[in-house]
């Protein structure tokens, strides 16, 4: 009785997914026993042997060194008993595999090879290997500190370097943990991150700085080269930075050749075209016209649908008494001609200092790896009303802005929002959000929260209003406004603090400056 | 005479050592074993030794590029220093000095030093350590005629004056700084004129003559432990060899060696003066002892493996 | 809240142009002007003056019939008719600057505007003020003729250009101060008309901002042509008891002085800045020689508001207005490619006869700043259209950096330069060197060519030199 | 903790290292001074006419002593010959060379003799010598007063060079460097000494070839050395409120230096300025900007700049010798124009 089986890329922990073969132990032909070892897989974070399953004879290899497949992927065939090459051919393509010789091995550059149809791969965890600690394995990217290394740091009795302290922190690693290797003992980022990787923790990608092994392209500012017109223009399109092409025209000025040129070394003959196809759209009905969604309205359907759907919403509501903050915009925009402070102005300036006295609302809330990501810095989203729309500009750390700098950069963020001119890092990101109706003479409203933001605050018409004051009856300025929160990281006492400590500021403004 | 037996026979064994070992290194050089370049002390062994028999271990000496003779007579280890010479891991240094800068301090040898003049500041350093610490210690710097002229020579004689150090500056005037004489390069042609010009007594002596030389460090020595201060001793002395192992020496007469061999031979003077004391036999005994002990030093520095080469890392600093 | 994103005080070549530009980047935009769309430029400057130049270029060919085998008895001039045509060219393109803010959604707001405060412009027309909040706040208004001391203007026989313009006769003299462009054309056109002119320049020549080359060539054309030319003179008062004629007293610059005795005076001594009745002062905005400071970006010291064109700074330009109205409004809106001005290059155009045109630095101005200076120079003498035409006083001249091959500047005089110096404008925005230059195709017979071989000859290679 | 000047810092190391081990001597010219003055016996026995040139060590020869404050004739050569010679023989030598621009007459005794010691006696030979001197331009004291040569010592194998900018490092260095088994050249710049900082009472030691950041940024990565760092701190600190994140790096010692401490930085940057007083060519800044190149190319954003006098001697007129010296101006327009790049 003969059988074939397959020799395939095992799985080796909860959170491996791919699988380099780094050479194989035995030739094509060679028969092995069961716990033999075959070849030497290789993932990110450890190398192994992989053992036969069973005894047998190699028949075919599939998979050259070099090779990435995924977990389950076809690294060979074995047999047991009498073969023929048309029964491994057979059994190969019930894989859904290429034929044999297809499989070559790629740069380490490429992509792993398509999973193909492949059966759902057993776990034929042969040899036990430390398992990650994070359960459930989040995405690949993301860092993993393993338990072993977990903790606080005490910054007095460790020697490392500033980066890896920060490092530490950032990552909550207790460097009493790691081993220095840096001169007397010293711990350095690298330090750090091997000692990751060895305890079977994971790196996201960046911070293993690999060399590029792509052609090097500059960066610098090549304004100032000399290029034809055409040659420059041709560069922007492509991306090409005129330090990178080489200048065959006359005076040694960059020409449409040399950009062409560098365009081909960059992009190779592989057209980046994907080949999408699309279906055509359904007719459209007679009585009404049709209006295809902007990208700005898709982006604001998409998320503020997943926000109300995901986040659980509560508002809190609150007057505040602009009289002291009025006054103050006054004294400032009276004694200063290069400034011009709006109470819009005022109020991010006294939410940015609010969220950094209870910093447990200046955070983003990140599903996938189930944590909270506290900021230092405020950065605040102001939403400004377009006419296809509305986009947040962010008034970046504007708890370390002046009232003066808030103003102008916000002007100028609105002008820019309405000429379309925003740059994508001047409206993505932000730890809280604005959204400010009040000039439409809205009272008081709800608002969405802007996710992964936790939190947006509503801000109503400011308006005279006649309030109870000492017994008495006197005529405020005042502003309603109401905070929407996710429950999930923001409890209800946690929104009132915020509120509390927003009008403590508003109300008593001289506070900002302190 | 103011030594015993024991101690005169102690100063012939260690001016024959110096004798053997230069001749042999003479012989060997040719060879083509030996790295690099070698002065030797061939003549002026009265002097080294007629210095050294004066010295405790925690006495100091700072010697010149011309250095066995002063390491033999301070004590250093002829094997340490063979090895050391042929570039051999067991050398004094490991191999990475050579033979212009054995040392062995724990013997107060602060080294040969191929810098010319280079001793005599780092010499009052020691004495400067000595006079601190009041262990009577002294130093002692070996310079030659031509060392003589260096601007840091003259540093170091002031510096032991001002500062009272004990030191004895000995200058080796052997007529050739290199290859160029003394009535040459020496201006005023008078080293111990020069000396006492600092501030210092100052004698010159028969630097073949052992028991001169002897007899003059013994009042130097005594004056320094006392606290008296620095003295200079400019030792007349004659090198039979040239300047590195293989100077054709085109600036000598003709038959000077041999007259020099014949007449001013620090080891028979020593033997004509010591007649009444010790037996040639004796002190035949003395030079096949030494004889066998150089030989064996070679045999062995030859056989001794070379430092590997990460040693060329290590003994930079004591930490970094 | 706003009532516009961007709000343009005037409507100049400046204020018009950034309106429209702001408008283009899709910006809530109106423009405040007081008088007439199109400012000065269309209405009494540049614009008009090419109408009545017209008028004299007419007349000069009239006096040279001969040459071209024509001749006619006794022509008849009036000038109201010639003063009518200008006026109607000036009325139709105003007309066309409110098709083009209508067109790209640009509200005109007419009537006096005065900066209240930050953001914040009130307009008067007639008695009704209405106010209006804007996040940026354009200031385009413009310069008007400066008076001298000693000297005023009455409208009747002492001109400022708006009189020049709309002449109802042609004086029988004219002395007219100052010769910059303004000065310089009218001195050209009323000379042509039949006036006798005399020009008077403080400066030690005329066209003091031009190429020394081309100020002498132009100095000896006018005097060939019987205009009287002092320089280094100054018209110390103009006595205006005579009902005939007007007593004019030039001093020199050795304090010697002399009576000229003129029908009409024209002052052409420069503008000045339109920046009374704002409310600038109050908002403690800043000035620099008298006009408004601002940065490269038009932006002045006041939150929100901006300067461009005339009120902002020579050069009185309104090509230079135009192109600081479209950079400040993209600046402001954040426009990634907007680049500062590079104010050596802006062109300028004096439409004597002959025509002066120029671009970039003098040979005076390169040597200063110590670029190693290829000079090139071509005569119209030796061009055949210019021959052709009858038309051959002048040369071009072209400057090169010895080092670079770059265009430093362009110096023309003669038949239709002002048409042709855009030529070397590309060349020096597209940083195009001279070898590239000379390799450039020219079509024959041009103009044109002059400029082909005056390149070629900076590098000694002319053809028909 | 005690405000204190670096001069303070710098005498309050010596005096609490000579308490503490008595083989300590401070020897150089003028360390005391007045010796075999004119004015009368009694006086000279009890003053101290200089403490050192700039009164460093004033107040020493007070509580030491003779034979521990050891005044010496003008003589660089045998200051430091002797110095070395000591410490390689028991005694932990604190050698002053007043200015550095001396070094240029006793270089054989560092370059030699002090620094070759332990290597060529194959590792048997310790060396505990500290030199002292002053570096750094800035007071007219034109070409032979004001250069910052740590650049050539940092080029020496066998010597360690340390270049202290606050008054908190230099105590602590300097004590380190007193403790330290090696010869040390120990920099101090004259701009520095009348610096104020916290400086602990107590003795404690920083360690050699471990970087300060002084600044911690994310944008751009500035090096600089002593009073450089000072410069480089101003500008941190001004382009902070324009939301330029600048990094400065103070390697506090030129050998052995804090390569990791240096690439990190850098890494987390991207963008490199060198600040560097020594010199032009050959300097600290090229020797680093080599060590970025060369480790961390792929690090990079834009090219390393490099701020160093011109390759002259150092001028003497006020206005030459500003020109001369790497400015705060220069720093920042290096930085704007790497955030530009």
């Amino acid at each position: 009785m003969s059988s074939l089986f397959a020799i395939e890329v095992p799985k080796w922990g909860l959170s491996m997914e791919e699988g380099t073969l780094s050479r194989w132990l035995i030739q094509e032909g060679d028969s092995f026993k069961a716990h033999q070892e075959l070849c030497e897989i290789e993932t990110s974070k450890i190398a192994n042997a992989l053992e036969a399953p069973s005894d047998g004879v190699l028949c075919r290899i599939i998979a050259q060194p070099g090779v990435t497949l995924p977990v389950g992927g076809l690294l060979g065939v074995g047999a047991q008993g009498e073969v023929s090459a048309a029964d491994i051919e057979a059994f190969i393509a019930s894989r859904g595999g290429a034929p044999s010789a297809a499989a070559t091995p790629a740069p380490s550059t490429a992509a792993a090879p398509v999973k193909a149809s492949a059966p759902e791969p057993q776990a034929k965890a042969s040899q036990a290997v430390a398992a990650p600690v994070a359960t459930p394995a989040p995405q690949s990217t993301a860092t993993q500190i393993p338990a072993t290394l977990q903790g606080q740091t005490d910054e007095t009795q460790v020697q490392a370097t500033p980066h890896a302290l920060r490092m530490a922190r950032e990552l909550g690693i207790d460097l009493a943990k790691v081993t220095g290797q840096g001169r007397n003992g010293r711990i350095s980022q690298k330090d750090v991150e091997q000692a990751i990787v060895a305890q079977g923790g994971r790196l996201a990608a960046p911070q293993l700085a690999t060399p590029n092994r792509q052609p090097l392209r500059s960066t610098e500012d090549d304004s100032r080269l000399e290029a034809t017109p055409l040659a420059r223009r041709l560069a922007k399109q492509w991306g090409i930075n005129l330090h990178d092409c080489r200048a065959t025209g006359a005076r040694g000025r960059i020409c449409q050749a040399d950009v062409e040129a560098a365009q081909r070394t960059y992009q190779p003959a592989t057209s980046t075209v994907a080949a999408a196809t699309a279906q055509p759209t359904a007719i459209p009905q007679a009585d009404f016209e049709v209006q295809p969604l902007s990208g700005m309205r898709r982006a604001i359907a998409q998320r503020l649908q997943e926000s109300k759907r995901n986040a659980p919403h509560y508002r809190l509501s609150l007057d505040l008494d602009l009289e002291n903050l009025m006054a103050l915009r006054q004294e400032i925009n009276a004694s200063i001609p290069q400034v011009k402070v709006s109470i819009n102005d005022l109020l991010i300036k006294a939410c940015a200092q609010a969220l950094i006295r209870v910093p447990e609302v200046n955070v983003q809330y990140d599903e996938a790896s189930q944590s909270i990501r506290r900021y230092s810095d405020a950065d605040i989203s102001v939403a400004v009303a377009l006419p296809g729309g509305l986009i947040t500009p962010i008034v970046r750390a504007a708890n370390q802005k002046s009232i003066a700098q808030i103003s102008t950069e916000m002007h100028h963020l609105a002008t820019k929002a309405k000429a379309g001119t925003l740059k994508p890092e001047e409206f993505q990101g932000g730890t809280f959000s604005i959204s400010n109706l009040g000039m439409l003479g809205i009272r008081q409203f709800d608002a969405i929260i802007n996710p992964p933001q936790a939190a947006i605050l509503a801000i109503g018409s400011s308006e005279q209003r006649v309030v109870a004051l000492d017994g008495q009856m006197v005529i405020r300025q005042q502003v309603t406004v109401s905070l929407s929160c996710d429950h999930r990281v923001i409890d209800g006492a946690l929104g009132a603090t915020f509120l509390r400590e927003l009008k403590r500021l508003v109300q008593t403004p001289v506070l900002m400056l302190v | 005479m103011s030594l015993t037996k024991p101690e005169l026979l102690q100063a012939y064994r260690k001016m024959y050592e110096i004798r053997a070992f230069e001749e042999r290194l003479h012989l060997e050089n040719t060879g083509g074993d030996i790295p690099g370049f070698i002065h030797l002390y061939t003549g002026e062994e009265a002097i080294a030794v007629g210095v050294c028999e004066n010295l405790t271990p925690q006495d100091y000496i700072g010697s010149t590029h011309r250095g066995h003779g002063h390491c033999i007579a301070k004590g250093c280890d002829i094997r340490g220093m063979m090895a050391e010479i042929f570039g051999k891991e067991t050398g004094l240094c490991r191999g990475k000095g050579g033979s212009m800068h054995i040392a062995d301090l724990e013997q107060g040898m602060l080294g040969a030093n191929a810098i010319v003049g280079g001793a005599p500041p780092l010499v009052i350093g020691a004495s400067l350590t000595a006079k601190t610490l009041g262990n009577k210690g002294v130093g002692v710097s070996f310079t030659g005629d031509g060392g003589s002229n260096q601007g840091l020579v003259f540093e170091a004689m002031n510096m032991a004056v001002v500062l009272q150090l004990p030191t004895i500056f000995i200058f080796e005037n052997n007529g050739f700084g290199e290859a160029t004489g003394h009535d040459y390069a020496v201006g005023g042609r008078n080293i111990t004129r020069r000396a006492e010009g600092f501030g210092m007594p100052a004698v010159r002596v028969d630097g073949v003559d052992f028991f001169a030389v002897y007899e003059a460090v013994k009042e130097a020595v005594q004056r320094a432990r006392e606290g008296g201060g620095p003295t200079a001793i400019e030792a007349m002395a004659y090198r039979w060899h040239g300047h590195f192992e293989g100077d054709p020496m085109l600036y000598r007469a003709e038959g000077e060696v041999e007259r020099l061999r014949a007449e001013k031979d620090p080891l028979k003077i020593f033997r004509s003066k010591t007649r009444k004391q010790l037996s040639d036999a004796e002190l035949d005994a003395i030079e096949t002892e030494v004889n066998a002990l150089v030989d064996e030093a070679v045999s062995k520095a030859k056989a001794d493996p070379y430092p590997p080469a990460e040693n060329v890392l290590t003994d930079v600093y004591a930490s970094y | 809240m706003n009532d516009y994103d961007v709000l343009v005080i005037g409507s100049g070549p400046g204020g018009y142009v950034a309106a429209i530009r702001a408008a283009q980047l899709g910006l809530k935009t109106a423009v405040v002007e007081k008088q007439h769309l199109g400012g000065i430029c269309l209405n009494w400057g540049c614009i008009p003056t090419k109408a009545l130049l017209k008028g004299a270029e007419i007349a000069h060919t009239l006096t040279h019939l001969d040459q071209f085998g024509f001749s006619v008895e006794n022509p008849q001039f009036k000038v109201e008719r010639l003063v009518q045509h200008s006026r109607d060219v000036s009325a139709k393109l105003t007309g066309g600057i409110a098709y083009l803010l209508n067109k790209n959604g640009v509200e005109v707001i007419r009537g006096r505007a005065r900066v209240l405060d930050k953001g914040v412009v009130s307009v008067l027309e007639e008695e009704t003020e209405s106010v209006f909040k804007a996040a940026h706040i354009i200031l385009a208004t413009g310069a008007r003729p400066r008076n001298l001391p000693g000297v005023q203007a009455d409208g009747q026989r002492i001109w400022n250009y708006f009189d020049a313009l709309v002449p109802k006769a042609v004086p029988s003299s004219l002395l007219v101060i100052g010769s910059g462009a303004i000065g310089m054309e009218f001195t050209s056109l009323y000379q042509d008309l039949g006036s006798q002119v005399t020009l008077v320049e403080l400066n030690n020549r005329i066209m003091p901002v031009e190429d020394a080359e081309v100020a002498a060539l132009v100095h000896k054309s006018f005097e060939r042509r019987g205009i009287q030319i002092h320089t280094q003179t100054a018209v110390t008062a103009v006595d205006t008891q005579n009902p005939q004629h007007l007593v004019c007293t030039l001093r020199q610059a050795n304090g010697q002085e002399t009576q000229v005795s003129v029908d009409r005076v024209l002052i052409a001594a420069g503008v000045q800045p339109n920046i009374e009745d704002l409310g600038l002062e109050a908002l403690g905005v800043e000035l620099e020689t008298g006009f408004i400071k601002t940065d490269a970006w038009g932006q002045t010291n006041v939150f929100g508001l901006y300067a461009i064109g005339d009120v902002a700074g020579a050069p009185c330009l309104a090509h230079k207005a135009s192109h600081e109205g479209v950079l400040c409004v993209e600046k402001l809106a954040g426009v990634d490619s907007a680049h500062a001005l590079d104010y050596d290059y802006i062109p300028g155009c004096t439409y004597t006869r002959p025509q002066v045109a120029s671009l970039g630095l003098t040979e005076e101005q390169a040597l200063a700043r110590g670029y190693q200076v290829k000079v090139g120079r071509f005569q119209y003498q030796a061009n055949g259209k210019a021959l052709a035409m009858g038309d051959s006083e002048g040369f071009v001249k072209t400057l090169f950096d010895a080092a670079t091959g770059a265009l430093l500047g362009a110096h023309m005089v003669g038949p239709e330069v002002t048409e042709q110096i855009q030529g070397f404008g590309i060349a020096h925005t597209l940083e195009a060197t001279d070898e590239f230059l000379q390799q450039v195709v020219f079509a024959h017979p041009t103009l044109s060519e002059a400029m082909h071989e005056a390149i070629l000859a900076s590098s000694g290679r002319a053809l028909h030199h | 903790m005690a405000i204190k000047t670096y001069r303070e810092a710098v005498k309050e190391a010596l005096a609490q290292e000579m308490e503490r081990d008595e083989r300590v001597v401070l020897i150089g010219e003028d360390v005391r001074g007045g010796q075999a003055g004119t004015a009368s016996p009694e006086k000279l026995a009890t003053i101290e006419a200089f403490g050192g040139v700039l009164g460093v060590t004033k107040g020493l020869w007070t509580q030491f002593g003779s034979s521990r404050v050891i005044d010496t004739p003008i003589t660089e050569s045998a200051i430091v010959g002797m110095a070395a010679g000591a410490a390689m023989t028991g005694l932990r030598p604190v050698a002053e060379l007043m200015f550095m621009d001396f070094f240029g007459v006793c270089y054989d005794m560092i370059y030699n003799q002090a620094a070759k010691f332990r290597y060529m006696f194959g590792g048997k030979a310790k060396t505990p010598l500290v030199m002292r001197g002053m570096i750094g331009a800035g007071f007219s004291a034109a070409a032979q007063h004001s250069q910052s040569p740590y650049n050539i010592f940092g080029s020496t194998p066998g010597v360690k060079v340390v270049v202290p900018s606050s008054p908190y490092d230099v105590k602590g260095l300097l004590i380190q460097s007193i403790r330290d088994e090696d010869p040390v050249i120990f920099c101090e710049h004259k701009a520095l000494y009348e610096l104020k900082g916290e400086v602990p009472e107590h003795a404690y030691t920083i360690p050699l070839g471990v970087a300060n950041y002084t600044r911690e940024g994310t944008d751009v990565t500035i090096i600089a050395l002593s009073a450089m760092v000072h410069k480089a701190n101003a500008v941190a600190d001004k382009l902070l409120k324009e939301g330029i994140s600048v990094e400065v790096v103070d390697p506090r010692t030129v050998s052995p230096l804090d390569e990791e401490g240096i690439l990190e930085s850098v890494a987390s940057t991207g963008r490199v300025v060198i600040v560097d007083e020594s010199s032009a060519r050959f300097g600290f800044a090229h020797d680093v900007a080599a060590l970025i190149a060369s480790q961390a190319f792929h690090h990079l954003k834009a090219p390393i700049v490099l701020i160093t006098p011109p390759h002259t001697p150092v001028p003497f007129s006020p206005p030459l010798e500003q020109a001369w010296i790497p400015s705060v101006e220069r720093i920042e327009a290096a930085v704007r124009k790497l955030m530009e790049a």
